[in-house]
């Protein structure tokens, strides 16, 4: 018997993770991981509310959830390397020729 | 008894994941830390009684996402990251918003009552019932996706395509 | 029933004549610019002699309405012209003197380029001058007023190359200004309190006002705004100022205008308003002391001067001082009766004086003169009898005048009569100072030599080139004998009866000053007032007093006297002495030379402060350094803010990142704030 | 066809007449002579038809005339209504008088010359429209409609620092614009309607509520715009530079009508929505209008620059229609519509006549000239005579609306009057001492020796001011006539409003 | 509901059939042609399927209801934003017509993208499930993800690409949290059930947060304060047609997201949260744009400053804002679609030529260009008679009609601001001379249509603006039931 909050504060540290790697790291592709950290994250509250609630549409929700990631990781993945063709670095830190 | 035991190693090692996410510097080891994450999550899944979601985490994300992601790595071979000091604002403003965002979150969560707990397997997921929802309530969303994915597929073919394209032509005067 | 006059006619004719030569003139001979302007100028005096001659027969005064002008609300001020004695005598002075020197100036100003717009000016001069008398509100009086001033400023600035000259237009207009503005405060209050200005309306309502009601003091201030504008107009302390400068104008000009009529229309208009300024003793007082401080000061300027016209000039501001005293001491009839007599002598003494300048080919200096009586007889004897005139010697007709004032003065106060008596024996001093200096002696001047004078009288010195002094043509001498002959008998119109006369002038013009003077206010006088006016005031002849004003006379006739002996013996006899003095006592001759130094003093009291003041601190300071500086730096500070703003995008993904999740955390920490409420 | 049925639509035409020439511009003519006869044939047949107005408007009746009152947008709930009264009328006539004239004076244009008349017939349309419209989004259109054609013909025709007196201009009233937008939409969403008549008569009822709170911040909205339009004493600053680059034509009709909008805004707005406010910030508006006439003419005395010199002498002239206006007294009111447009021609032409000089010499500095009289005598004269108008010369223009004015400042209060009336001597001064400067004295450039003196296109187009400038000084009650009853109408609050203001 | 769908059903997803099946004929036909004239014959198949997709809306307009068992839901207000969202994709193909041929541009994609990207716009307009709404918002974002980077040589281009995309999913994340939480608040994800339970029940705090995080989302989509941070760069980086299409049509379709969440739903507590949104975005946009010399960049900002302008309709009363709103995205669609169309001729190829002082002199040398373009910028300051002013004027009325005067103000202010630096780009181009001499090719018939067709709605929308605006207030009354109208207007008391 678990309370329900504890999977909604699992879900919210893992998002809040993905919050912070996407601030602190320096690679884009990693960066990109903490936004699927972040979308995991979701997902599980989606998961416990669907149980919480009694209603299956929550993990069907999930399960749209993760075709978007899935979509999102092959333009992200995409995007990523025509940037690095044409910058020659994954470093996000040296990605900054449009500003101001 | 036996699940919140579950339900703790296992976010136990889903948070552990996370932050190793964080903390290491070479892309693969974040990837991998990730995939123990995305896996721990399943059981979690699996403790919620969602089986179906479960078994799409794993072979989705673990088993396409993931490899999407450690071939990327792969191809463009990134190393470690150097720490470069790029931005202040994210640690000025971003990191202290993360921690206040997130503490306000978890107040609100623990402080949300009308929550008894979740009994192991409470709404069990059946392939039955979720393909009853798909293929009928979220008939629309389902079919949508597939414009999703094709977009994604255009897309990917169009930015990661190497075939080249002669320089754009300079137009003379008129 | 009154017959319609036409008086409107008379104004209008030399605007027609004005019109006509200034559209026309340019390309018409000087002979058809003169046909015209003397002929619309004449008509003008014919019809002025006609309207005299049945004046006898009409209802006096007699109204006449032309054409409405402005009316809103309830007030109303109309094209409307206004007869009695009062304008009827300035109305003749204006267009005889004016027609003399239109006559003259064909001859003296024949050679000059700009002719016919000369003449237009002078048209349009005599159209202002003649609406000014003729009005029958202030308005259109003030249409004169001001018209008058513009024609002066024309013709002072009519050698418009000559820098002194424009500048001098330039003075006279804008110091004219200063004092219309007073006359215009002075109009705003009259609205204000009756709601009219016409002359009737407003009289009326005054007459009706007691004098325990408060009306006392709004005259007074009236009075004393009306005042100023008077001063200004005829160049009284401290406005007088332009009038020396006038000189730079053509002489005719100087004749007509800052001589004969225009200076006199602050005279006219003191006269015109004495119902208010009997009901104000105070500014009447005023009047007075201005009058005669200015007749003394202007009279020792006049002593010291060598130019023969800035002579004049001072003597003029003089005399017109006396109009002023004598209308300062309510003797609006002596003022008036003055005036004539003056326009008739002081024309003649510029007639004539532009005669020998005109001979001379342009000399203004009398240093350069001398012994000149025998090349230009006519303007010698001429000019004699003017400077008689002026000097007050019996029986010429400025003897008559200044006489009376001086006698009412007295009645008023004795200091008033003695300041006038010592300024009658200055005036007839420079007066025939200036006469001994110019026609007697040996001649000083070198006429063909190579006269530095105004670019005006270039035609001149090309035209005299001959060193040889010439009488001046018909043309101009007529006008001169004529003024002669009025200067010799203009006064008997107004023998006093000490003089066993029956002064027909004042009896002429006395009721129309008398009518309106309640004997109440004799009381109601402002206490402290030496023998208040009104006791006076064209009164019956106090028979009584005939001895006594026997023996002033005498004392002004002696002083007059005295004048010209001293100027005999100084210049004459032994000419060297004047320079001695001079030097005797420098300083002071220095600043009576230099006027008092008065035109300096207004530079910097007034002009350099007023211009530097708005160029450095209004301009400089305030417009550009304040008002601008501020407009522009708050722009400047917007563009710094925006500047900042942009640092913003620093184009780092992370910190972008970075805004968002603190945008988040603020967004969501309101949220929650207000749910958990 | 009969005149009388003209009346319902002669606002429409006047209006719009030029808008349509200029869009005909667009499409036809191409040669620049074409575009130049073009253009004043248009403008010469709006002038015609606006003479319609006077002659058909009934002068005892003091309300709006020849109306026109149509929807235009259902909601929000604006009308096509257009009228006008004694005030507005002699505006109109001015803007259509005027137009022609600065057809005429830019006839010499080289450079783009079809933009120029297209702009400067849409700016005629745009000011027509500010004068008839009476409802309040129609007359926010037309008003910000002058804007652009105006900022343009400065940016563009303009001279040297154009681009920087352009962008002022346009800021400065935009800015100051948006305030008086602010209270139209309160105003709106209050009473739910932009016609005038209707919100007067809502306000005159007291049935705006929270109007007593907000109606002072209101009557500020309007006011700040007029304001800097007139432009009041600290709000100027634009004029100036404005005018200096404008091209003659743009100045002549930024001075002769832009300028009015502001106080014919004040006359009708702020006087006719919020007369008590009107009463209560009288004070410090005369204040600042009597600072703008001694300021501005003090400060236009010692101008190096002709065209800045006439400027400032109109942040003067404008502070004596301001203060009639708020003067709230007969004379007051009459004397301010009279100066506005005596104001609109002597300046109007003052501008043109600068304008001739700086097409012969390039240079609006005094100091370049000097004895101009000499080479160019007819010049000389009309300069004068305008000169003459402009100091208020009794018999001209000038003088009935200074008189008025100040005779109806001084009856509210005297001090105004008094120091009002020293702006008499102050004209006399820096309008004479520039002429002596410019005209008097001997030739001092050998360039001025051999200046043309007018041409004929310059000639038809001054004659016209100096003769209107000398008929509206001796017959002013042709205008007065048609104002006067308006002016009446326009007072008919302050009666009660004294009485309230005494009751508190 | 029972499991048959009927005819209804399709009609009521008919512009989105549409639009998907020419997207994907689009891409399919791309390798059966040549380089050359694949350009030109896709352009006009998707032309055809974007005007298809219009005529599709206004006929959809007749069969109003719920459809897919109440996912989607066809009213005056979604067909609105289809035909919005459609027309100003068929302008934006006829604007890139010249663009793709200078750039050589893969057409087939290009064009594919815009179509079906279409699709997911016109689908967050109209679903009423939060499911449906989570999935569009992906398609449209995604589309144009890639349309950003899609001048793949250019190191900007895939930057600017790269920086949406990885906000974009950043922002994504917050909304889908959001929604979680408003799953996991009302046990539904069904907009018109939600707000029942909202209604019924006392709002729970978890509700509230949710909709802080769904703000965030769709605050980052729509650009407006502080989520604004993206635009400039992805603006400036991305392709000048792509960018005229970014910054109006998924805007608008945000904007009716948000529309139909915080006033369909009828979110708690979102007064100050949109006035200080609304206020921040409009300070930071114009002071922001003042100094821009790069033109794309600054009507970037100028886009964030609008964003705010139409939040200050979101924070009026309900119905007369959300008509206020749905004018104001129309009109802005309009101008902006038109000035983006002006600056892309002009770039020229590799958008070489984007500052300000690349466009001195351009009145000379192109008139007709400058004039148009003068035109929308005039709009975009809020001159009269163009459709900007109308927009902004109804903005405020509704603004104040709910008593907020103080937003009022503050938005009155900013639009004077704005003048400047939309007046400096008239100002260069009329009166300063150009300096280099830029290549100024006459304008073809393509982007010649798509100028003229945007231009006449703006001047339509500002002279005529009673049609359009009638009509959104009658969507809008159906938009917001009454109940909600009152309890939505509840929050604004404080504003008093």
């Amino acid at each position: 018997m678990v309370p329900l909050p504890y999977y909604l504060v699992l879900s919210g540290i893992l998002f809040a993770c993905g919050v912070t790697g996407f601030l602190i790291k320096r690679n884009i592709i990693t960066i990109f991981m903490s936004i699927e950290l972040m979308l995991n994250g979701v997902n599980l509250s989606f998961v416990a509310f669907a149980a919480h609630w009694h209603a299956l549409s929550g993990q069907v929700f999930v399960f749209f959830v993760m075709v978007v990631a899935a979509a999102e990781a092959a333009v992200g993945l995409a995007i990523i390397i025509a940037v690095y063709r044409t910058r020659e670095t994954l470093n996000v830190d040296q990605v900054n020729l449009l500003k101001l | 008894m036996l699940h919140l035991a579950l339900f703790s190693i296992f976010g136990a090692i889903c948070v552990a994941g996370a932050v190793n996410l964080l903390i290491q510097r070479h892309p693969i080891n974040s990837a991998l830390s990730l995939i123990a994450v995305l896996a721990s999550l399943a059981v979690e899944y699996l403790l919620l009684g969602a089986e179906f979601v479960a078994a799409v985490q794993v072979i989705v994300y673990a088993g396409a996402i993931m490899v999407l992601f450690v071939f990327t790595i792969m191809l463009l071979n990134a190393g470690e990251e150097e720490r470069t000091r790029g931005s202040r604002v994210a640690i000025i403003f971003g990191i202290p918003g993360m921690l206040v965002g997130s503490i306000v979150v978890a107040w609100v969560l623990l402080r949300y009552s009308g929550t008894g707990s979740v009994p192991v397997g409470a709404l069990p997921g059946p392939p039955i019932t979720i393909a009853q929802l798909l293929f009928h309530d979220f008939l629309l969303p389902f079919e949508v996706t597939s414009v999703l994915i094709l977009i994604a597929i255009m897309g990917a073919v169009v930015l990661a395509s190497r075939e080249e394209t002669p320089p754009p032509a300079e137009r003379g005067h008129i | 029933m009154t017959p319609n006059l036409q008086l409107w006619l008379i104004p209008l004719l030399p605007l027609l004549g004005a019109a006509i030569n200034g559209l026309l003139g340019r390309r018409s001979s000087r002979q058809a610019v003169s046909v015209v302007a003397l002929v619309f100028c004449g008509g003008a005096f014919a019809w002025a002699l006609y309207l005299a001659a049945r004046f006898s027969s009409l209802a006096i005064p007699h109204t006449e309405f032309l054409a409405p002008w402005i009316r809103i609300g309830g007030f109303a001020a109309d094209f409307a012209f206004y007869l009695d004695p009062l304008s009827l005598v300035m109305m003749l002075v204006v267009t005889g003197v004016g027609f003399l020197i239109h006559i003259y100036s064909v001859g003296y100003m024949w050679e000059e380029g700009g002719y016919y717009r000369f003449f237009s000016y002078l048209n349009l001069f005599m159209f202002f001058m003649l609406t000014l008398v003729l009005a029958n509100n202030y308005l259109l009086m003030f249409i004169g007023w001001e018209g008058v001033g513009l024609a002066s400023y024309l013709l002072i600035g009519f050698w418009f190359t000559k820098d002194s000259a424009a500048s001098a237009g330039k003075k006279a207009f804008i110091v004219n200004r200063i004092g219309d503005f007073g006359f215009l405060i002075g109009l705003f209050l009259l609205i204000k309190h009756f709601g009219s200005l016409t002359f009737d309306q407003v009289f009326a309502a005054i007459s009706q006002l007691r004098p325990e009601t408060a009306g006392a003091g709004l005259l007074t201030a009236i009075g004393l705004l009306l005042m100023v504008g008077a001063a200004g107009k005829s160049a009284q302390l401290p406005l007088y100022v332009w009038l020396p400068d006038a000189m730079e104008g053509p002489t005719p000009v100087s004749a007509l205008i800052h001589a004969a009529t225009m200076v006199t229309a602050g005279v006219y208009m003191v006269a015109r308003s004495h119902v208010i300024y009997e009901r104000a003793p105070e500014a009447l007082t005023v009047v007075a002391i201005v009058g005669v401080l200015t007749a003394l000061f202007a009279a020792t300027i006049g002593v010291a001067q060598t130019d023969i016209k800035k002579v004049l000039a001072y003597s003029t501001i003089s005399q017109l001082g006396y109009m002023f005293l004598g209308c300062g001491v309510a003797a609006f009839s002596a003022g008036i009766f003055h005036l004539m007599t003056h326009a008739f002598f002081k024309g003649l003494l510029f007639l004539a004086a532009g005669s020998v300048i005109h001979a001379l080919g342009g000399e203004q200096d009398m240093r350069r003169m001398g012994g000149l009586r025998h090349h230009i007889p006519w303007t010698f004897w001429t000019m004699t009898i003017a400077t008689l005139a002026i000097a007050g010697i019996p029986p010429f007709a400025g003897f008559f005048s200044k006489d009376e004032i001086l006698w009412r003065s007295y009645q008023a106060s004795w200091i008033y009569w003695l300041i006038g008596v010592f300024t009658a024996f200055l005036t007839s001093f420079y007066m025939f100072r200036l006469l001994f200096l110019t026609f007697f002696g040996e001649y000083r001047g070198a006429v063909g030599a190579d006269l530095e004078h105004g670019a005006g009288h270039d035609s001149h010195d090309a035209h005299h080139g001959h060193a040889h002094i010439h009488e001046s043509p018909k043309v101009m001498l007529v006008p001169l004998v004529i003024l002669a002959i009025l200067s010799v008998i203009g006064g008997w119109v107004g023998v006093p009866g000490s003089l066993g006369g029956s002064n027909r002038f004042d009896k002429f013009l006395g009721p129309m000053f008398r009518v309106t003077t309640p004997a109440v206010n004799a009381e109601h006088a402002a206490p402290g007032e030496v023998a208040p006016p009104e006791k006076q005031t064209e009164g019956p002849e106090p028979q009584t007093g005939s001895g006594t004003e026997l023996m002033f006379t005498g004392i002004s006739v002696a002083a007059a006297a005295l004048g010209l002996l001293l100027a005999w013996w100084l210049y004459l006899r032994n000419p060297e002495l004047p320079q001695k003095i001079a030097d005797a006592l420098d300083g002071f001759y220095e600043a009576v030379l230099n006027k008092y130094y008065v035109d300096e003093l207004y530079a910097v009291l007034f002009v350099r402060p007023l211009v530097d003041g708005s160029a450095r601190i209004l301009w400089r300071g305030i417009d550009q350094h304040v008002i601008d500086r501020a407009v522009n730096d708050s722009a400047d500070g917007a563009r710094h803010v925006s500047d900042n703003v942009r640092h913003m995008q620093s184009g780092n993904l992370r910190s972008y990142a970075g805004w968002v999740a603190a945008g988040a955390a603020v967004v969501i920490a309101y949220m929650v704030w207000t749910g958990a409420r | 066809m009969n005149i009388e049925t003209l009346s319902p639509f002669i606002l429409t035409l006047v209006t719009f007449v030029p808008a349509g020439g200029a869009l005909l511009l667009v499409l036809f003519p191409r040669r620049d002579r074409d575009v130049r006869l073009f253009a004043l044939v248009v403008s010469l047949l709006a002038f015609i038809l606006s003479l319609h107005l006077p002659a058909h408007l009934v002068r005892s009746q003091p309300g709006f005339q020849f109306e026109v009152n149509r929807q235009w947008i259902t909601s929000p709930n604006i009308h096509y209504h257009m009228g006008v009264d004694g005030f507005s009328m002699w505006l109109i006539l001015l803007t259509t008088f005027l137009t022609p004239l600065c057809v005429l004076i830019s006839w010499r244009i080289h450079d783009r010359v079809k933009e120029f008349f297209i702009l400067l017939l849409v700016l005629e349309t745009a000011l027509i429209g500010v004068f008839t419209s009476l409802d309040l989004f129609l007359f926010y259109f037309f008003w910000e409609g002058t804007l652009i054609p105006m900022a343009l013909l400065i940016g563009i025709f303009g001279h040297e620092r154009r681009v920087y007196a352009a962008v002022k201009f346009f800021l400065f009233t935009m800015i100051a614009s948006v305030f008086m937008l602010a209270a139209i939409l309160w105003l709106y969403a209050k009473v739910g309607s932009f016609d005038f008549v209707t919100l007067q008569n809502a306000i005159r009822a007291g049935q705006v509520q929270n109007f007593s709170g907000a109606s002072f911040w209101l009557f500020l909205g309007f006011f700040v715009a007029f304001a800097v339009k007139v432009p009041l004493f600290p709000l100027h600053t634009w004029l100036p530079d404005a005018h200096v680059e404008a091209p003659t034509a743009g100045s002549v009709l930024l001075a002769g009508v832009l300028l009015k909008m502001g106080t014919y805004g004040m006359l009708r707005f702020n006087l006719g929505l919020f007369p008590e406010q009107s009463q209560r910030n009288a004070p410090w508006i005369a204040a600042l209008a009597l600072i703008g006439i001694i300021y501005g003419a003090l400060v236009a005395m010692v101008q190096p620059n002709m065209k800045k010199l006439i400027a400032y002498s109109s942040i003067s002239h404008l502070g004596f229609v301001v203060l009639g206006i708020f003067s709230f007294t007969t004379a007051g009111l009459n004397g301010a519509i009279f100066v506005m447009l005596a104001h609109g021609i002597s300046t109007g032409a003052l501008f043109m006549l600068a304008g001739i000089l700086h097409e012969r010499r390039h240079t609006y500095e005094i100091r370049e000239f000097g004895g101009l009289a000499t080479p160019m005598p007819i010049y000389a004269a009309l300069f004068l005579f305008i000169v003459l108008s402009s100091v208020g010369l009794p018999m001209l223009n000038g003088f009935v609306g200074e008189f008025l004015v100040l005779s109806g400042a001084f009856r509210a209060h005297a001090i105004y009057g008094i120091l009002g009336a020293t702006g008499v001597i102050w004209s006399a001064c820096y309008l004479l001492w520039m002429y002596q400067r410019v005209f008097f004295g001997k030739v001092t450039h050998e360039v001025n020796n051999t200046l043309p003196d007018l041409t004929v296109f310059e000639r038809a187009a001054l004659w016209p001011t100096a003769v209107i400038a000398l008929v509206m000084g001796v017959a002013p009650l042709l205008w007065l006539g048609a104002i006067d009853p308006a002016v009446q109408k326009a007072l008919a609050p302050f009666a009660q409003v004294a009485s309230r203001l005494v009751g508190q | 509901m029972n499991g048959i769908l009927q005819t209804a059903d399709y009609v009521r997803i008919l512009p989105e059939l549409v639009l998907s099946v020419f997207g994907i004929v689009v891409m399919l036909l791309e390798p059966l042609f040549d380089e050359r004239r694949t350009q030109r014959t896709l352009g006009t198949i998707a032309l055809v399927g974007s005007l298809a997709a219009i005529a599709a809306s206004v006929y959809q307009a007749q069969y109003p209801g719920f459809a897919f068992w109440n996912m989607v839901r066809v009213d005056g207000f979604s067909v609105f934003f289809h035909v919005l969202v459609t027309t100003i994709a068929a302008v934006v193909i006829l604007t890139s017509y010249e663009y793709m041929s200078v750039q050589r541009i893969r057409a087939g994609e290009y064009y594919g993208l815009i179509l079906l990207g279409a699709v997911g716009m016109c689908l967050m307009s109209s679903a009423v499930e939060l499911v449906l709404i989570f999935i569009a918002l992906e398609i449209s974002s995604i589309s144009t993800y890639i349309l950003a980077g899609f001048r793949r040589r250019e190191a900007a281009s895939s930057e600017a690409s790269l920086k949406y995309f990885l906000l974009g999913s950043f922002a994504t994340a917050f909304f889908l949290y959001g929604v979680a939480l408003m799953f996991g608040a009302t046990g539904s994800t069904n907009i018109d059930k939600i707000s029942q339970a909202l209604q019924e029940r006392t709002v729970p705090t978890l509700a509230y947060l949710s909709v802080a995080l769904m703000f965030v989302g769709l605050g980052f989509k729509v650009a407006s304060a502080p989520f604004h941070i993206w635009t400039p760069d992805v603006y400036e980086g991305a392709p000048a047609p792509i960018v005229g299409f970014m910054s109006t049509a998924p805007k608008a379709a945000a904007f009716a997201v948000l529309l139909r969440i915080l006033l369909e739903a009828n979110a708690p507590g979102r007064f100050w949260l949109i006035w200080f949104s609304a206020a921040l975005s409009m300070c930071l946009g114009n002071i922001g744009a003042l100094v821009q010399t790069n033109v794309k960049r600054l009507l970037a900002y100028s886009s964030i400053a609008h964003a705010g302008y139409l939040l200050v309709a979101f924070a009026a009363a309900p119905q007369i804002g959300i008509s206020a709103a749905m004018f104001y995205t129309a009109a802005y669609a309009a101008m902006n679609v038109g000035a983006f169309a002006a600056v892309s001729h002009f770039a020229n190829a590799g958008e070489k030529y984007v500052t300000l002082d690349d466009y001195a002199g351009l009145g000379r040398r192109s008139p007709i260009l400058a004039a148009t373009l003068t035109i929308f910028l005039l709009s975009l300051i809020g001159i009269p008679a163009t459709g900007g002013f109308f927009a902004k004027f109804y903005v405020f009325s509704a603004a104040l009609k709910a008593d907020l005067v103080g937003l009022a103000i503050i938005g009155v202010l900013n639009s004077a601001v704005a003048a400047y630096y939309y007046l400096r780009i008239i100002v260069v181009m009329y009166m300063r001379e150009g300096r280099q001499e830029i290549p100024v090719t006459k304008i073809p018939i393509g982007l010649g249509t798509a100028l003229v067709v945007s231009l006449v709605a703006t001047i339509y929308l500002g002279v005529l603006p009673g049609r359009v605006l009638d009509y959104a207030l009658r969507s809008a009354g159906q938009l917001v039931p009454p109940a909600s109208a009152v309890a939505a207007s509840g929050p604004v008391a404080p504003a008093r």
